[in-house]
């Protein structure tokens, strides 16, 4: 039963690091998952050179959705925008280290949905990350 | 194998016999633990088999056909609505209109009887427990028509409000709508009574049987509702398939809801007139092998018994409340055992429901969680999501001391 | 035992080895010669198969669930999804919307895509030789919103009027909707020409492709239709699930048909949000084994190739209009071979076409009498009814040749 | 082949007996059967006790309803309308001495159909005869 939710998933969970709201910011955006009512929101602070230089995650949900949150949100901070945009489903699972079936995937990919939506807008996240 | 409770009432052995994936071995090597059967049940030997004999043996689109093979076709078709009209008591097979599932049958009867009896300020009566099959198309409708939606509201206990109902009904709607048992409470509605209330006060009634039809004894003579719908997949029958039962003279004074083949007796270029009920409401090629195994699916539940099988589910759901409810951190949603069916919705503190659902899935035992189509339901209760264990004939006790386990697992993980 | 013609493109007892019912014996010691295909086709082991293994294997509600046998079925439903994309070459898989057969399908465009689009004196274009499925929704549409129908007409060659559909084009019709294969005459219309017409005239196109997508090679692309419609039950896949294609952007545009679960994305007590394509038109349980056996129904298609059932149909077709043509008091109705499909209707002077029927039938040959849900065509013709023998991969000539010989005995009986 | 149209039918058909139209009539009603383009008139003259003096047909369609529509005409000349609303299905697949299926029936009972419908009124056969 563990293997799943190995250590980091659970930990990420109960101890999150990177939660918290940032304000002022750059970039914010809040979305939910109405099928299992994860909600997730993202704020974003970057320097002049668009390199990210603080993020924070809020919101309530499963495990995965939040941990997934927390670990995504601490991997950006250094990055900058570009680097983001390029960032992908399987980077996700791979900070996870775990399969996901499809409605679980939802959760996982809700954090990495929002940040696109804040940083360069909806209309070009959904196609990859539905 | 089986143990006390479970062959109380139903052998159990023999009947999970008749299930082949009940016996399908896992990865884990033990087979599945399905506590989903509210979401759909699985399929008896006989079901399944009925359906591929018909495409290996008497395959042929039906109605119009004079050969053998489209004769005998029509035949198990038309058998199979006699079972189904017999089997919810009907006074006669033209007042069952096969659609393809619960959903469909309630959006005919919100297209055609909704769109040509109702008008701008009428009222509709639904209540806080509905499926999203018994809101959505309400909703569609009243944005159309320009109706009122009130809502029968849902006690702490998860029983309809009473006194509510009986001030709604002064209103003077037009329908009331409402499911038999809810399929996240489990609650079973006093059909027959809230009927007779309805009626009293110049109401149609249209009931979702979704999760009575497969589970209960439904009588259309004693419960008297005007309409009726549920779906096959829910009552050891195929995908596919659902049933509209509607009160004849009503459903011979709707109009057509779907335009086609079959639904017609006559048709020139601008103009056509409709046949019969039921194929009025029958357009085009109906789903034949799922209607002929939906008649193998009642024929298997009334040779088990509706009683018996509820009477099962009764035992089996008091067992799993006790269990569950011994459990710290477990709240349960939905009334006493007395008044429900075999659903069991509840939270476990601290952990949302897909993470409980999924760490059951990895012991091997399938529950659901989420809203359940069910969302304002959730809404009332302040809960984003439940997990849900449901039962049916093949549900044995053993499954709720594995899911009791389960759970204790799932709780030290997270502790 | 096969000969010539029937092997010329096909392996033909290979591919008659697949169709358990084809070896079925009748009553009349010899299996029957299946002559109705056009009405549903038969179906291989592989499609009957697929479904009773989900029923035993992998039965569960799809999309929401998270356990091992949802999301099992869940990827099944939709591979099949996607297969069936690939099948008709469409750009995506959101735009293959599952319903239960081609006349759903046309009645979704007509209450979704015509009831918010179309207004009062708004001219609809069909044609002549349309089954009911492709008239009677718009019939409907018609009284409901006071529109114009128009019919192209058809040749005594059994073709359309290409100078009344210019002529017709230019009183700028909102769709044109016709079928791409006449299931009484044969004919093939040629659909990427009189798309692209009907779209530089303003109109968009939908297309019954009931009796094409089983037996020609379909490509959205190339024929560019908005709405393309096909029953999975014709093209050797089961009965119950049928396909509507769509433009996504345009499906994206339109209201939901049917309400409930799942085509939504949020629902509270008054109001939802729909969800995405191609959930959004697809309320309720769909037909989950259904959909798996019709995406094994098109691996089937597609190993023994579309071109060369195309082939093999027009070899057949060929032969069975030149045998049927020497026999005296026959004629035949429909274009020549070269533009038709696998369909031949003809009368037998002095005999109805329902005795023909009857009297074949005796000696184990199924065809079809009456007047094959195309009743306007029949008035076109002056007939009441005709009888209709209809080929698939499966068919051989030999079964021609009984059939001939069984119509030489009708017409010494009548003599 | 020729066991099930036996010769009384095609004879029937070929050379009816019962086939013309009674101007005036008591009784006359006329119907057909959309599906397969089937249409029989009966005309019937009944004397001062109901009893039925003289009935005659005329139709067109398959063999089955011709000839079944000649073999019933004929059955009831001298019979009264009692006996007439007595008929049953039965009666006439006696007569035509053949079984048949659900769509051949529609074609063998249309001419009681009509039969019934011009003696006592159509909402009263609907039920028994589809
Ligand atoms: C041309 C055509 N359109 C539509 C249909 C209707 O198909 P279905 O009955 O599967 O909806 C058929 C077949 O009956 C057909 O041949
Ligand atoms: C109470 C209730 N109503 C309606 C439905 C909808 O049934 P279906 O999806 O078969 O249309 C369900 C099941 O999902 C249900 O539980």
């Amino acid at each position: 039963m563990d293997d799943l939710y190995r250590e980091v998933i659970i930990d990420r969970y109960k101890n999150p690091l990177m939660r918290g709201t940032l304000d002022p910011h750059d970039y914010s955006y809040e979305d939910d998952n109405p099928l299992c009512g994860d909600r997730i929101r993202i704020d974003v602070r970057v320097d002049s050179e668009n390199k990210i230089t603080e993020a924070a995650y809020n919101g309530e949900g499963c495990a995965i959705s939040q941990a997934s949150a927390d670990l995504l949100v601490e991997s950006i901070v250094g990055k900058n925008l570009d680097e983001v945009k390029a960032l992908t489903k399987e980077d996700i699972l791979e900070m996870l280290g775990i399969e996901l079936g499809p409605v679980r995937l939802k959760c996982a990919l809700l954090s990495l949905k929002v940040l696109k939506a804040s940083v360069y807008g909806l209309e070009n996240v959904e196609e990859e990350l539905t | 194998m089986a143990s006390a409770i479970s062959n109380t009432v139903l052998d159990i052995d023999r009947i999970r016999a008749e299930f082949p994936i009940l016996h399908r071995e896992t990865q884990l090597g033990a087979p599945i633990i399905y506590l989903d059967s509210a979401a759909t049940s699985q399929k008896p030997r006989q079901v399944i088999d009925i359906m591929s004999r018909y495409y290996e043996q008497q395959n042929a689109n039906i109605h119009r056909g004079i050969h053998r093979l489209a004769e005998e076709a029509t035949q198990s078709f038309e058998e199979a609505r006699n079972k189904i009209a017999h089997f919810i008591n009907a006074n006669s097979s033209k007042e069952v209109i096969f659609t393809r599932n619960t959903t469909e049958a309630i959006n005919l009867v919100a297209y055609s009887w909704g769109r040509a009896n109702l008008q701008a300020g009428d009222m509709l009566l639904l209540t806080e427990m509905e499926h999203h099959s018994n809101l959505v198309p309400w909703q569609m409708l009243a944005a159309e028509k320009d109706l009122h939606l009130e809502f029968i509201p849902v006690t702490d206990e998860g029983l309809l409000d009473w006194t509510a109902f009986e001030h709604f009904l002064l209103r003077e709607p037009r329908l009331v709508a409402f499911t038999h048992m809810s399929n996240v409470l489990g609650t079973i509605n006093p059909a027959a009574e809230m009927v007779s209330l309805a009626h009293q006060a110049g109401a149609l009634v249209l009931i979702d049987g979704a999760q009575s039809a497969p589970h209960l004894k439904v009588d259309m003579q004693t419960i008297g509702a005007d309409f009726y719908a549920f779906s096959a997949h829910k009552m050891c029958g195929p995908t596919g398939i659902g049933v509209l039962y509607g009160r004849e003279k009503l459903l011979a004074s709707m109009p057509p809801f779907l335009g086609g083949g079959d639904m017609i007796r006559r048709v020139h270029l601008r103009s056509f007139t409709p046949n019969e009920l039921p194929h009025k409401f029958e357009a085009g090629t109906p789903a034949i092998a799922e209607a002929i195994g939906l008649g193998a699916a009642v024929d298997f539940l009334e040779s088990v018994g509706l009683e018996k099988i509820h009477q099962h589910e009764q035992l089996i759901v008091s067992y799993a409340l006790e269990r569950l409810e011994e459990i710290p951190g477990v709240v349960v949603y939905g009334p006493r055992p007395e008044k429900k069916g075999g659903v069991v919705s509840f939270k476990l503190d601290g952990v949302h429901p897909h993470d409980v659902a999924q760490l059951l899935d990895t012991v091997g035992i399938a529950v659901r969680a989420g809203h359940h189509c069910a969302m304002p339901l959730h809404e009332r209760f302040h809960l984003p999501a439940t997990t849900r264990a449901s039962f049916y004939l093949y549900t044995m006790e053993q499954e709720i001391d594995r899911l009791v386990e389960g759970l204790y697992k799932v709780k030290e993980i997270f502790s």
